[in-house]
């Protein structure tokens, strides 16, 4: 192998990623958007906490970057990387690169398409969230009428569970009727104009429903503008849907535990890399929780108090 | 048909756009012998050796090779057919050595796939040393003087395998001692029985060579005599059809104060001063012009009076003001204006209109609340269309579509326009017909009569003798001679413009 | 959309030559309003297959998504016109984004306090800071001598980088402002209305109004055109080159700083990714009205055009609901689709001036 | 990378004029090997900073990164020598991959069945898609005469678009092929290794070694910096200009294709994304190494020694752990940077060239 020097014997021992090493590297989607900055923030404050160095880097969607970065772990001889993936398939070469190298990996927010590679993979978990969403946007619209769905990049596997969730609810009212679907990419300006397009194209659309907060925005940005009401619910529960809702604004999202999970997964790595082996099944979800103007208030930062 | 008739163009024309530059002719190449092609600027002659090396296509007539008619649809096709041109305007690669530009497009090879270098320099060191020159063949060209970059364009040529060579003026820009050497190659290859058809403007070096001579008019074809049954005399009057005094307006007007004095101006170059150490006046009421041959640093001249040039060390006067500042601005703005020599890469602005390169230079004034005043524009081109008798299809015209004297004019327009003191015009009638010819040298007069001082450029002997009231002779940077309308000779302008000495 | 703003690519052509080429000059008129032509079978395709597509709020609507990507193109075109090119406005949009939402959300922290400046002055301080980098665009491309595109390449990144630095990658969420900060009204450029008309799309119309009479009546735009046309000739001309190719980045980086102060202002919200990759489409709506990347010909009108060209399309494709990946390859063909068409008036141009001259 | 890729800008200059001009002449051979300066320097400052920049694991690791950059900045600095430009490298990468991806994956479905091929068959599919893309760009810019910035402008997005239709957005996520469909393999040109080298590098040298006889040994290669240099003399030379245009189009595509195979290979995966927006890297990569966008001027080792740059500098960032947005801002300067070294060695040159002719 390439990975010479690194005196740890066998690279495929599950514990030979520790060989003293007190470096967490945690890579993210771009921190320009607020739930990764958060994931990575609560991610990096956990680990320094138990004692660790950290490494914070950021894949920007892009799964060769995602590559470049854990190769780059691997020279560095990381104890272990926290991931929030950029690809369900793309990335689980990198993973296992990474795992003969003997080091851990711990996924958080997206899963990818392969169990046995990471040690972990710790999602929230989009399908209750979306079902959760639907939920709250059925009973926002009354069983009827007529909708928009704005999806994120069809490349991201989350946004095909999201859009699913949502619509196994949603196709159980048969007056129920969604007249336009558009992926907006994750991208709020994107949305802006593709929800006003739509809102052109149907005028009688009663609500929107989003793959993400950003696209919420947008879309909300939009009916803002057009002076219509138009019932929007996001997906994430930023702080900045957060208090949309608290100001009657968006109506609804569905908080994914993003510190929580970082969280757990750093005290799960720091686990693994003291004992050699998993604390916990690969596959974990945390459930999410739906925010609404009844418990808006008590949410900062990814967390609901007292949940 | 005789076999001694290698190569034939017959009843060719060729027309760009509107200008008809050749118009049914029917020349003839002989086997073996130099064929001398002569005209004035824009007779036809490049516009012929383009057609007969693939380059141009004719748009009526056909080319007959060894009798057969062929059709030459690229340089490659003639090249194919064993003809070799050396091309009036440089076409080398700046980027490339020497070497690597004799051989473009036709590399050695080894073991079929690759360049042989060595071979290539080794045959590149030959034809250098053949030319007289000690040059490394692994020079760029771009860092060779024009003279140098000559003798690489005519050592291409020579490495083809050719059976005819066309030399479209190869020796503009050698000295004379270049050419000497040149004329040995050239007798070497008549006797291999390779034809030479070969273009020139200097009478006394063709006359040397030639074994047949040709003369071009405007577009046309105008005598083809055997050299021995010729004299100088017979030729100019060919090429003018006139006799050449009568061809020039010349100016009479009085002269007045001096409007420009230059004191010691000298341009640093690469090699040596591109100008040296040069002094001259110009008067009011006076033309004055400045013949040298190629290369002899009149445009670097003219340049850095302009200010497009920084002097190392000289000044500038205009009406009696030291000008220190050496910028175009400054100097537009002191009183001079110059009407460069390459109106296409210097003068014109090919994507505006007529109207709009009248007025480039002083189009600020046109303004009003800064918003230019459309009347005020079309008033001002027009009056100056109207008075220089531009002949144009309109003012919103894009400029291209004029004529070379025509597109002159508007770039004389802009500069007068400015209301200079001093003209500066470089080979105001390089490339333009016959009739523009005689238009410009009236307008020089009338220019100089109206109180203006004129300085011009030339390469042609006649029209600076029938042009001008003092003539300097530039050679490598210096001023080597002055002489007056009284006793200016062709012969004198020749011996001066070749000479290494300063005048004394 | 009258039809005076058929957009000859070049300066007005020679007076109509007496001739009986009926035919060509007929096809010729119809290749030199190509890009009318293009938006006119856009339009007519369209609402052909769906009826919302030409009512009077989706013209509005569209015209007002054409406004951003037209204002940049305008900058750009000035760019362009000198033979220059600007990679870096999409950039400079997110720079200027991310400036002036800072200002309004945060302030400017200073020694004494925090200071609140009001909406006008926010707005004059991020459209600064575009011209300001547009100047420093200049000045690499005069004095440093760096190809307009290196220059304006590396510009792409290092302003992405600073807009992303400004709030460490996060969104400045709320522009809204308090009576108490005085900063209150920055929706109005993005979002109101006035006479029924989205202000953003005055604002365009001001933008391409006054860059109209620049290019066409004032001597600076005289001097742009030939500085691109022929930059040696216009040195002789006294012209200050260097000074022309400055201002038009200058130019460049304010309107691309205005266009993401309006894209800002209508997403209520500042983020960093602001405008990416914008600049591609700005240069080519220039491309599509018919401006030489050359240099030296074009005129702000057809750019005009070429933005409604692209903008309309995109929108009729989301309208009918065309996949994303459509979107792109459909794009992509018609500008080059549009450029073909371009050579082939040169070509029948030139020809008809032989035949006439 | 011994001290004989120091690399000239262009063809080795006149034998060393005789003169005192020491120091002038030291500084014109730094300004020369100024790419392998900024490397040594980038490399020397991040050794000190970081113990695990300088190992060979690591550097084994970055030259693995570079190979991508590289192999798309020579096909690139090909159309440049010429005077044209590529923008459509990273759409022909991402197309390239997600055909090969899928070939792989979901087979060729015949009227009589799918058909699989083998993986070298696959490689070669992969790559005759992209030199026939790049043949599209050579024929619009030879043939239609369109500019080249524009018609590989509209290819970025049609290819992109195309790519992303063949799996309809999604990603083909499974590459290892199966023994009885005997397409197995895949990953050893982005995954393995040889004698301790990835074979992603030594494709990489490969690929920069076929690149450099070709540049430099081939009449092929001194056509293309002739028509670089001087396309009318090219064709009064009897170049077929058209033809050498086509050639570096249809050699940057089949190059971009490599690029976009390895790495998918690397991945594991094709996602039609893949390699989005890496045109602006490798032009940047030979611009860096000395390449003139104006054309004739540039060499392979030169492009080379800027994908290392550019890796390196990425590289040795992430592993200090700089944030991505000053990641951004470094890059930008660091490009411009270069470049105004290159004006300051021309001119220095010549300078130099005037004292010594
Ligand atoms: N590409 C062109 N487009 C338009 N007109 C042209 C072109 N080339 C030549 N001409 C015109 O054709 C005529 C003949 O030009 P040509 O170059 O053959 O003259 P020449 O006899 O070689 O003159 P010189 O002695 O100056 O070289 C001139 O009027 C010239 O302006
Ligand atoms: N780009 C250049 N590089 C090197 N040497 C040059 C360059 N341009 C001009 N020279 C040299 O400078 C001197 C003057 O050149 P130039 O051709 O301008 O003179 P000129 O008298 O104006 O000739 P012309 O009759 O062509 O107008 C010559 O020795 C020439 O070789
Ligand atoms: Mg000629
Ligand atoms: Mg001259």
């Amino acid at each position: 192998g390439s990975d010479s020097g690194s005196g740890t014997g066998d690279a495929a021992s599950p514990s030979a990623g520790a060989g003293g090493s007190k470096l967490m590297v945690i890579i993210t989607p771009s921190p320009d958007n607020v739930f990764f900055k958060a994931e990575q923030d609560a991610a990096a404050a956990q680990a320094k906490k138990l004692g660790y160095e950290t490494l914070v880097l950021s894949h920007d969607d892009d799964p060769t970057k995602q590559s470049q970065e854990i190769d780059t772990a691997i020279s560095r001889k990381a104890a272990a990387i926290i991931l929030d993936n950029a690809g369900a398939d793309s990335s689980v070469a990198a993973i296992q690169r990474a795992k003969d190298a003997g080091i851990p990996t711990f996924l958080i927010d997206r899963e990818i398409n392969k169990t046995g590679v990471a040690v972990a993979q710790i999602v929230s978990n989009n399908a209750q969230g979306a079902g959760l969403g639907g939920q709250e946007f059925a009973k926002l619209m009354g069983g009827k009428g007529e909708y928009a769905e704005l999806t994120g990049k069809a490349t991201d596997t989350n946004a095909g569970v999201r859009s699913q969730g949502y619509h196994g609810v949603l196709d159980q009212y048969p007056d129920l009727k969604m007249v336009a679907q558009q992926s907006a990419n994750w991208d709020q300006a994107e949305a802006l104009t593709k929800t006003q397009t739509i809102l052109q194209a149907h005028p009688n659309i009663k609500g929107i429903i989003a793959g993400n907060d950003t696209m919420a925005l947008g879309a909300y940005a939009a009916v803002q503008a057009a002076g219509k009401k138009i019932i929007v619910v996001g997906f994430d529960g930023s702080p900045d849907v957060v208090s949309s809702i608290l100001k009657d604004g968006i109506k609804a999202t569905v908080l994914q535990p993003a510190s929580q999970i970082s969280e757990m997964a750093v005290d799960q790595a720091d686990a693994y890399i003291k004992s050699g082996k998993a604390s916990q099944p690969e596959k974990q979800s945390v459930d999410c929780v739906l925010v609404n103007p009844d418990n808006a208030k008590s949410v900062t930062d990814f967390a609901v108090a007292g949940s | 048909m005789t076999s001694d008739e290698v190569l034939v163009a017959r009843g060719v024309s060729k027309s760009y756009g509107g200008v008809r530059a050749l118009k049914d002719v029917t020349f003839t190449a002989y086997r073996g012998k130099v064929n001398v092609l002569v005209g004035e600027n824009g007779a036809g002659k490049s516009t012929l050796m383009k057609i007969l090396s693939g380059s141009e296509q004719p748009t009526a007539g056909e080319i007959l090779l060894d009798g057969e008619p062929v059709k030459l649809a690229s340089p490659r096709d003639a090249m194919a057919r064993g003809i070799g041109i050396i091309h009036q305007e440089l076409s080398l690669f700046p980027n490339l050595s020497i070497a690597e530009n004799i051989f473009a497009g036709r590399e050695l090879r080894r073991a079929r796939r690759f360049v042989d270098g060595g071979e290539q320099r080794r045959r590149t060191r030959e034809v250098l040393r053949r030319l007289g020159q000690d040059l490394d063949p692994d020079t760029l060209v771009g860092d060779l003087p024009i003279g140098q970059q000559q003798l690489v364009e005519i050592g291409r040529a020579l490495l083809e395998d050719v059976r005819v060579l066309i030399m479209d003026e190869p020796t503009s820009a050698l000295s004379s001692h270049e050419v000497d050497v040149l004329f040995d190659v050239m007798g070497d290859l008549r006797a291999q029985d390779v034809t030479v058809i070969y273009i020139s403007h200097k009478l006394d070096e063709f006359r040397r060579i030639g074994d047949w001579v040709t003369v071009f008019r405007d577009g046309g074809l105008v005598a083809h005599e055997s050299m021995s049954r010729t004299d100088t005399g017979w030729i100019v009057r060919q090429m003018v059809g006139r006799d050449p005094d009568t061809l020039y307006t010349r100016n009479t007007s009085p002269t007045g104060d001096v409007l420009l004095d230059v004191r010691n101006l000298t341009v640093p170059g690469p090699t040596r001063a591109l100008v040296d150490d040069v002094s001259l006046t110009v008067r009011a009421g006076e033309v004055v012009g400045v013949y040298g041959l190629m290369g002899a640093g009149r445009t670097e001249l003219v340049e850095c009076l302009m200010g497009l040039r920084r002097a190392s060390t000289g000044e500038v006067r205009v009406r009696g003001t030291l000008e220190p500042k050496a910028t175009v601005r400054a100097r537009l703005k002191a009183g001079l204006a110059l009407v460069p020599e390459d109106r296409q890469r210097d003068g014109l602005v090919q994507t505006m209109s007529v109207r709009d390169n009248i007025l480039l230079a002083t189009i600020g004034r046109l303004t009003k609340a800064g918003l230019l005043r459309g009347g005020a524009e079309q008033r001002t081109a027009a009056a100056k269309v109207a008075e220089l008798a531009i002949k144009m299809p309109g003012l919103a015209a894009t400029v291209t579509a004029l004529s070379g004297g025509n597109q002159q004019k508007v770039v004389l327009a802009r500069a007068l326009l400015t209301e200079p003191v001093v003209l500066l015009l470089d080979e105001p009638t390089r490339g333009i017909d016959v009739g523009a010819k005689g238009q410009i040298a009236t307008l020089m007069a009338e220019l100089a009569a109206a109180g203006f001082g004129v300085l011009f450029i030339s390469s042609e002997l006649a029209e600076v003798i029938a042009m001008a009231d003092r003539v300097l002779v530039m050679a490598r940077g210096r001023v080597t001679a002055e002489f007056t309308a009284a006793n200016v000779t062709e012969e004198a302008l020749v011996t001066a413009s070749a000479s290494e000495g300063v005048m004394a | 959309m009258t039809d005076t703003t058929v957009a000859p690519p070049a300066p007005a052509p020679a007076e109509a030559p007496p001739g009986n080429q009926a035919l060509a000059k007929a096809a010729l008129l119809l290749l030199r309003g190509r890009t009318l032509v293009v938006l006119v079978v856009l339009v007519a395709f369209f609402s052909a297959i769906s009826p919302e597509y030409l009512t009077q709020s989706n013209l509005i609507l569209m015209t007002k998504h054409v406004a951003i990507n037209a204002i940049l193109a305008i900058g750009v075109t000035f760019v362009i016109l000198t033979g220059g090119i600007d990679l870096s406005v999409g950039s400079i949009a997110g720079l200027a984004s991310m400036v002036s939402g800072g200002l309004l959300f945060t302030g400017l922290a200073l020694p004494g306090g925090t200071v609140f400046f009001s909406v006008a002055v926010v707005i004059l301080i991020g459209i600064v800071v575009g011209a300001l980098v547009g100047a420093v665009n200049g000045l690499l491309v005069t004095r440093f001598k760096v190809a307009p595109f290196i220059a304006t390449l590396g510009m792409l990144y290092v302003a992405r980088g600073v807009a992303q630095l400004r709030s460490d990658g996060g969104t400045f969420p709320d522009l809204a402002g308090t009576p108490e900060r005085g900063n209150q009204g920055f929706h109005v450029i993005g979002v109101d209305s006035l006479l029924g008309i989205p202000v953003a799309v005055w604002i365009m119309a001001a933008v391409a109004a006054a860059a109209i009479v620049v290019t066409t009546r004032t001597p600076f735009g005289r001097r742009v055109y030939a500085v691109g046309g022929n930059e040696r000739a216009a040195v002789l001309s006294g012209i200050r080159v260097n000074r022309v190719k400055i201002a038009v980045y200058v130019i460049s980086g304010a309107c691309a700083a205005l266009a993401g102060l309006l894209l800002t202002s209508e997403l209520g919200a500042a983020y960093p990714d602001t405008a990416t990759t914008y600049e591609l489409n700005a240069i080519a709506a220039a491309v599509l009205g018919g401006t030489a990347l050359a240099g030296g010909r074009g005129t702000i009108i057809g750019t005009v055009m070429g933005a409604f060209v692209i903008g309309f399309l995109s929108d009729g494709l989301v309208l009918v609901g065309v996949s994303t990946f459509w979107q792109s390859v459909v794009k992509g063909a018609v500008i080059v689709f549009a450029v073909i068409t371009e050579q082939a008036q040169q070509r029948l141009q030139s020809g008809l001036a032989k035949r006439t001259a």
